[in-house]
């Protein structure tokens, strides 16, 4: 398996705003169909690390290698082109269109005179809003309207419509009652086997341990350790986020399986 | 939890700019009335038209540049520096009119891309930068023929701006109308048989009919009224005149974008949220800089327009303009938060403060009232869209 | 040493400022003196400034045209008090010590009305004043009143719009102008515009309307305007030959610098307060198509400038 | 993980503020030297600061007003009606000044609770409430004396605007030097020993002395300066002019306010964050009201020192003031997304952009050029705010 | 005990937005030294419910009973003024202004001449950060520079330095790593200790069993029910808050204890 280079391969990634080292110096890497969460502290950097995954922040230095190749990604259309698609904390939805125009939002399709296909547009939509909940009709109001679960499913749908390679997670369901948060957790079983990979950024200790294949522990911008989730116990990982002490005789896991 | 959109919503028509429309026909009987009969004549509706076509058009892209989260305080200025230049460049430098305008846009060009670069690269406030650009391009525009008053005599020129021989005539107003009806229909038509090609649901015909009749009445109305004005010493009617036939198409096309290209939708999406435009991949900078070059173009417009209904390019043109400019657009439901307005919005606000100030000098109110007045105006109308915001739980 | 002599302006909106500018730079550097200046772009309170900085800078004559006649009185006091002369040029600064140069605002006023009820005695009037925040837009209505007041009482003139234009600007006065006509029904005979940018302003409009060959006046004898009335649109310009007006200012104020009495000064006290003050007033020409030789003969304008697009038996005979 | 606060920080020293201050120095210095040792004369210093006083006093309290992530574009036409409303009072009305005053300022009140009212209780943007004050009240000053100049004649009032014996004379400007400097020390060593009462950590003596010396020896040399200007007609010294004893006051007050203050602290956490300091409790929309009161008092005074220094009210006083209160408020760092901006930076603000007016002045630069470098070094301030900030990491 | 009125008795409180029923008839109470955990999912109407007895919305019709006695809360101060005090989920600060403004802001110390006694407060505020977070020092930058974890501490002590008598924590530890989400279960605990009241937001099932005594689950604004923790199991809570499925044949707690 590990003949095969992985999906994404980060290596020594910096980043620093005016002084702060937000990210400094962590490599991280991704097999398809695996999911790796990756915890720390508030302020860790985990955000700061995929946001530049995602083509939102440029890197300082490092490189990112996507299945192999060694990549440039700039701009978050740069990653989408190289199949990253990201799930932000905060959303990135547009509060005055409706949902179907966030859906697309930046990919819209076109039809031969270059003008909106909004007939082609709203059909997709219904389709894959359908598949997360069937109860989300009013799909033409601006997504201010709606309920933090339809928000969330348009945020969601807008990575699965594109066929994402990669998915980026970020506290997906911070915000999310438990209904919605089992669909989550449901939806990255699913797209697991589909062959995605997924870096998974969680709070939660047992979507951890539920969901995730390894688990990346950073703290104060700094690496402590990627280890394979049946490896540790949770009391480990507590002890890396909270002190970043490596467990005992733990190997290190630079792959999956 | 939202109550289920009825016909009305899905009819689609925004019951504010209804009621503004409404507004304005009030306020146009009550000058009529007052005015002894004055107000509604095809004479005074032909000026009016004319009056607010310059305002009207730069408003249309306003609307725009506030939806985003800018605002542009320089209009008045950029127009009177373009303005002048156009016609200094006929005038005095002797270039044919063509080739002066191209100069102007391109002058506007190279402007907006200065002011636009600052706000869209650096990220320095737009309000900022057009507040120094509404006092250097005034210096500007003195500087370009030493204050001087340039003439402008070409005659085909001259037409641009409306004036003696600046309408149409009635057989092309005509025409014009009926072609408009027919692509209002054919448009509806067209969007019906796409819906059910796509097995979305449709409104009932007779209503779809409806909403396609009532704009293609007044597009007819409006020529009609056109071709009923008639300068006394000529033997054939005005007809549309041609400051307002641009303003027109320029609404048109701004709608267009707006609707139905991606530039429009970014342009909303940034000022919805514009961390999210730029996560999902939006080229903000990029589409900032177009909206401030297609500012540019629509401000060259305006400059041409001014300066060939005033057959002159006059240092002080477009002083203040900036302030109109912004209040047509907010009057028409613009919010200054950003993400939300309507160029047909920007129609009406340019209209109702035109005919406030028209109407007012048809009943000789004097300048000092007529000032207070539109000011109060301008507010109330705002509070009206505040209220009404409030009301339907939009914030 | 150089006589320094400061030069404060109200603001160059109008074109015909800076030829008076040339003319008193000329004259100064004939007299051997030097030449600063400040523009207050129209702003009373800013010309305040003005003159204190042109005082610091070391002048030790002033020239002012004010903006406002009141609000200059302090900065002229000041200087008086600092025995710095002041010539008070163009509109009037009534305070007792200054040199008072000018042509006459309430006169102007008067030749334009003059000029316009020559050929029409009788009808329906329109007043274009000037600027609401421009004092001297009153004294000119003031002189225009003069003239037609009799005509007005006895029912023959009727004055059908009396408007005054935003910052002077002529595509006000072409938006009050279009009103103005439609409340008349067209029926409009004459118009009195206060300068010759609210002139073009009005002509723009009575052509748009197809009204051509009524009266119009205006004053400055801008370039466009002069060309209007080659072309038969505008009927009359106070011209104001700013080159004498700023060559004899010039001179008063660098005799004044020196202690000397200026040229052909007279006293005077025909001003709101009956101030006595030493003035001397030039006289406005009013141009119309028959003169017009005139400001080409004076080397104003050239007669290529001001026949512009004229030709045909119409011409003036300037243009011929 | 920020860097740890030294002794720079500690100090309170805004390093931006100081850059500006260096920046006022420099070009202060280049334009002694280009206008041959003109620009640094003390007749000249005494007109800059008489001539800035206006915009200064208006200016400070805009800093709050935008600080609150408001803004107002009324306050030049407000200041011209109120203005024009004192002058006519004592003029042709015949009232003393003390009651023209007073009545001036209950106008001002009165607009301050309306355009306040609107904007605090109803939620309309300041922008559009005051954009149609904008007109309204330019259209309000024409009409309280028909448009005619109302000169003002009381001797005493016309002190209040400077001129020729509005100085406080040598022996008044030396003691009020003292005095602040007295003050300033003692202020000081009050801080220090409160921190050493409550346990807290205090700063070498060296550098407090040093932070209170610099501030005491610029108050000095202002003094001096004034102290030598004599007109020459008059046997004293000018001394410091009242305008710019009135602006001191005022900056001082509201500096006060800023930082000692409830209501200087709430306008603040407002513009931070609107929704947390309605949640904590603060009562936004009465201070709101008061802020747009005490505005409108500074928009009294500053209309006061206007026609006492005019010598007479007109209608057009204060014509696009807003404009340069809002620039000189913005250059002094007032952030217009709210939250941040101080006093002493909108001081630094009127000061450079009147000064770089003068010089241009002195050095015979046209009207066009001035107002074209003008507006540029606005942009050329901000462009340089925002890289400041983008590198400190504040946003 | 029951004889003792309850600290907080809301009756049939009700809060429409435009139309939408954000709560409908809701009936709760708190008594001293109680954690009621209040649950439903997004959307259902807690947040709205609290910001009402915390002052920051009007209540459109229903009684709130402070004590047994009939209050009428109309702004925060008032609610402050009964010795209610809320952290909200967005925590509330002003990002330019520092922690001890924060902490006091909008019930500033003033000296006798009425100006602000900043020294003071900086004391008193050293004191108060200290007990949260030994290392929390540079309590004199804005807060925007400081991290999730400091921001937190500055909301919590709020609640804290004004002797809270009712508490309002609204989701305090959705953003909070894992040593953070301890530190606030063990302050929970000393101020039920206390004596306090405390009504605690939250989606994470853990906390409502670890620290609630009674929990109150809500669904499309109404009121479900209201149970002593101990009585239900964690799935007949997930069927509550999901389906609005009360559980069989358990009793409703209308009390603690
Ligand atoms: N745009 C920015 N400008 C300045 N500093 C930033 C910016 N974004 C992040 N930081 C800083 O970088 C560091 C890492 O932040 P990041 O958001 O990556 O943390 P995180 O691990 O995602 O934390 P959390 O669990 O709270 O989301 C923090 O100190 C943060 O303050
Ligand atoms: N200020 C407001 N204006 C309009 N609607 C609002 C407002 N606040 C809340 N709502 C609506 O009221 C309903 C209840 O919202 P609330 O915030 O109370 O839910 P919640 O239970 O706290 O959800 P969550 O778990 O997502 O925080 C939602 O439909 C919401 O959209
Ligand atoms: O000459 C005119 C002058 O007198 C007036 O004050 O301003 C306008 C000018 O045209
Ligand atoms: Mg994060
Ligand atoms: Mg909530």
């Amino acid at each position: 398996m590990s003949a095969n280079p992985p999906l994404v391969e980060l290596r020594e990634i910096r980043k620093a705003f005016g002084g702060v080292k937000a990210v400094d110096g962590v490599s991280v890497n991704l097999y398809p169909g695996e999911v790796v969460a990756l915890l720390g502290h508030n302020g860790a950097g985990k955000s700061t690390l995929m946001k530049m995954l995602a083509g939102a922040y440029p890197i300082d230095s490092g490189d990112t290698l996507i299945a192999g190749e060694k990549v440039n990604i700039r701009t978050p259309s740069e990653a989408q082109a190289q199949g990253i698609e990201t799930i932000y904390q905060t959303l990135a939805l547009a509060d005055n269109l409706d949902s179907v125009a966030n859906l697309f939002l930046g990919r819209e399709k076109l039809t031969p005179w270059r003008t909106l296909d909004d007939h082609f547009m709203e059909g997709q939509a219904r389709k894959v809003f359908h598949r997360l909940n069937k109860n989300f009709t009013n799909i033409r109001v601006p997504v201010r309207r709606l309920s933090g679960g339809q928000r969330q499913v348009v945020a969601i749908s807008r990575a699965l419509y594109f066929n994402a390679r990669i998915l980026i997670m970020d506290e997906p369901c911070a915000a999310l009652g438990p209904e919605e948060t089992a669909m989550v957790g449901a939806l990255v079983k699913q797209l697991k086997a589909d062959g995605v990979g997924i870096f998974l950024i969680t709070h939660d200790m047992p979507d951890v341990f539920g969901l995730s294949d390894r688990l990346a522990v950073m703290k104060n911008g700094r690496l402590v350790g990627t280890y394979r989730t049946a490896d540790v116990t949770e009391d480990e990982v507590l002890g890396m986020i909270i002190a970043g002490k490596r467990p005992d005789g733990k190997p290190q896991a630079e792959h999956a399986g | 939890m939202s109550a289920s959109p009825g016909l009305w919503r899905r009819s689609g028509v925004d019951l504010r700019l209804l009621l503004m429309s409404v507004l304005l026909v009030v306020m146009a009987i009550v000058f009529h009335v007052l005015s002894g009969g004055v107000f509604l004549s095809p004479e005074n509706l032909y000026n009016i038209a004319q009056q607010t076509a310059v305002v009207g058009i730069v408003s249309t892209v306003m609307v725009l540049i506030i939806v985003a989260r800018h605002i542009d305080l320089s209009v008045g200025s950029v127009m009177g520096f373009v303005g002048v230049l156009v016609a200094y460049l006929q005038y005095s430098a002797g270039w044919s009119w063509p080739a002066a305008s191209l100069a102007g846009l391109a002058v506007a060009l190279l402007v907006s891309l200065y002011q636009g670069g600052l706000t869209a690269v650096l990220g320095v406030p737009s309000f900022v930068v057009t507040l120094g650009g509404l006092m250097s391009f005034r210096g500007a525009a003195f500087l370009v023929a030493d204050g001087k008053t340039q003439p402008v005599n070409d005659e085909f020129f001259q037409r641009l701006g409306g004036g003696y021989d600046g309408g149409i005539g009635t057989t092309a107003s005509w025409a014009l109308a009926a072609l408009v009806a027919v692509v209002i229909f054919a448009r509806m038509l067209q969007k019906r048989s796409a819906r059910q090609r796509h097995g979305m649901p449709v409104e009932p015909l007779w209503l779809d009919l409806l909403l396609a009749a009532v704009p293609a009445a007044v597009v007819f109305a409006f020529a009609a009224t056109m071709n009923n004005y008639q300068i006394s010493s000529k033997t054939e009617a005005q007809g549309i005149p041609i400051p307002v036939l641009i303003w027109a198409v320029v609404s048109v096309v701004l709608s267009f974008i707006v609707h139905r290209t991606r530039f429009g939708r970014y342009v909303f999406a940034m000022g919805g949220n514009p961390d999210a435009a730029a996560l999902v991949g939006i080229p903000v900078k990029r589409v900032t800089l177009m909206l401030f070059a297609l500012l540019a173009v629509l401000v060259t417009i305006a400059a041409i327009v001014s300066i060939a209904r005033l057959n002159a390019g006059t240092n002080s043109l477009g002083t203040g303009m900036e302030l109109y400019v912004i209040a047509a657009a907010v009057i028409g439901g613009t919010a200054l938060a950003g993400g939300s307005g309507s160029i047909f919005g920007s129609v009406l606000g340019a209209l109702i403060m035109q005919s406030l100030d028209s109407g007012m000098l048809l009943l000789d109110v004097p300048i000092g009232k007529r000032m207070v007045i539109i000011g109060q105006v301008l507010i109330v109308a705002v509070v009206f869209d505040v209220l009404y915001r409030k009301k339907f739980g939009e914030n | 040493a150089q006589t320094v002599v400061g030069v404060s302006w109200s603001n160059f909106q109008e074109e015909r400022w800076k030829t008076d500018e040339a003319a008193i730079k000329a004259q100064l550097e004939k007299l051997g003196a030097k030449y600063i200046s400040a523009d207050a772009g129209g702003s009373p309170e800013k010309q305040l400034g003005d003159i204190e900085g042109l005082m610091s800078k070391g002048a030790k004559a002033l020239i002012v045209l004010a903006m406002d006649k009141d609000a200059i009185l302090p900065a002229v006091n000041k200087a008086l008090k600092q025995k710095v002369p002041v010539v008070a040029y163009d509109r009037l600064i009534e305070t007792p010590g200054v040199f008072y140069i000018t042509f006459d605002n309430t006169e102007v006023g008067r030749m334009q009305a003059r000029a316009v009820y020559k050929l029409q005695p009788k009808g329906n009037y329109v007043m274009i004043k000037g600027s609401p925040t421009d004092p001297n837009a009153n004294f000119l209505r003031a002189g225009q009143q003069e003239v037609i007041a009799d005509a007005v009482k006895k029912g023959d003139i009727k004055i059908v719009g009396d408007e005054f234009t935003d910052g002077w600007k002529p595509e006000v006065a072409q938006k009050n102008m279009e009103q103005i006509l439609t409340k008349a029904g067209n029926k409009v005979d004459a118009v009195v515009a206060s300068n010759d940018g609210t002139a073009g302003g009005a002509v723009a409009a009575l052509t748009a309307k197809g009204i051509r060959g009524i009266p119009v006046s205006g004053q400055d004898a801008d370039f466009a305007a002069l060309n209007r009335i080659a072309l038969g649109t505008q009927t009359v310009s106070v011209w104001k030959d700013s080159r004498e007006l700023g060559r004899e200012a010039a001179s008063a104020a660098v005799a004044l610098a020196a202690g000397k009495p200026a040229d052909k000064a007279a006293d005077w006290s025909g001003g709101e307060k009956k101030v006595a003050i030493s003035s001397r007033f030039l006289t406005p020409v009013p141009i119309t198509r028959d003169n017009l030789d005139v400001v080409v003969k004076a080397g104003w304008i050239k007669k290529d400038e001001l026949c512009k697009g004229v030709s045909g038996d119409k011409a003036p005979p300037a243009c011929k």
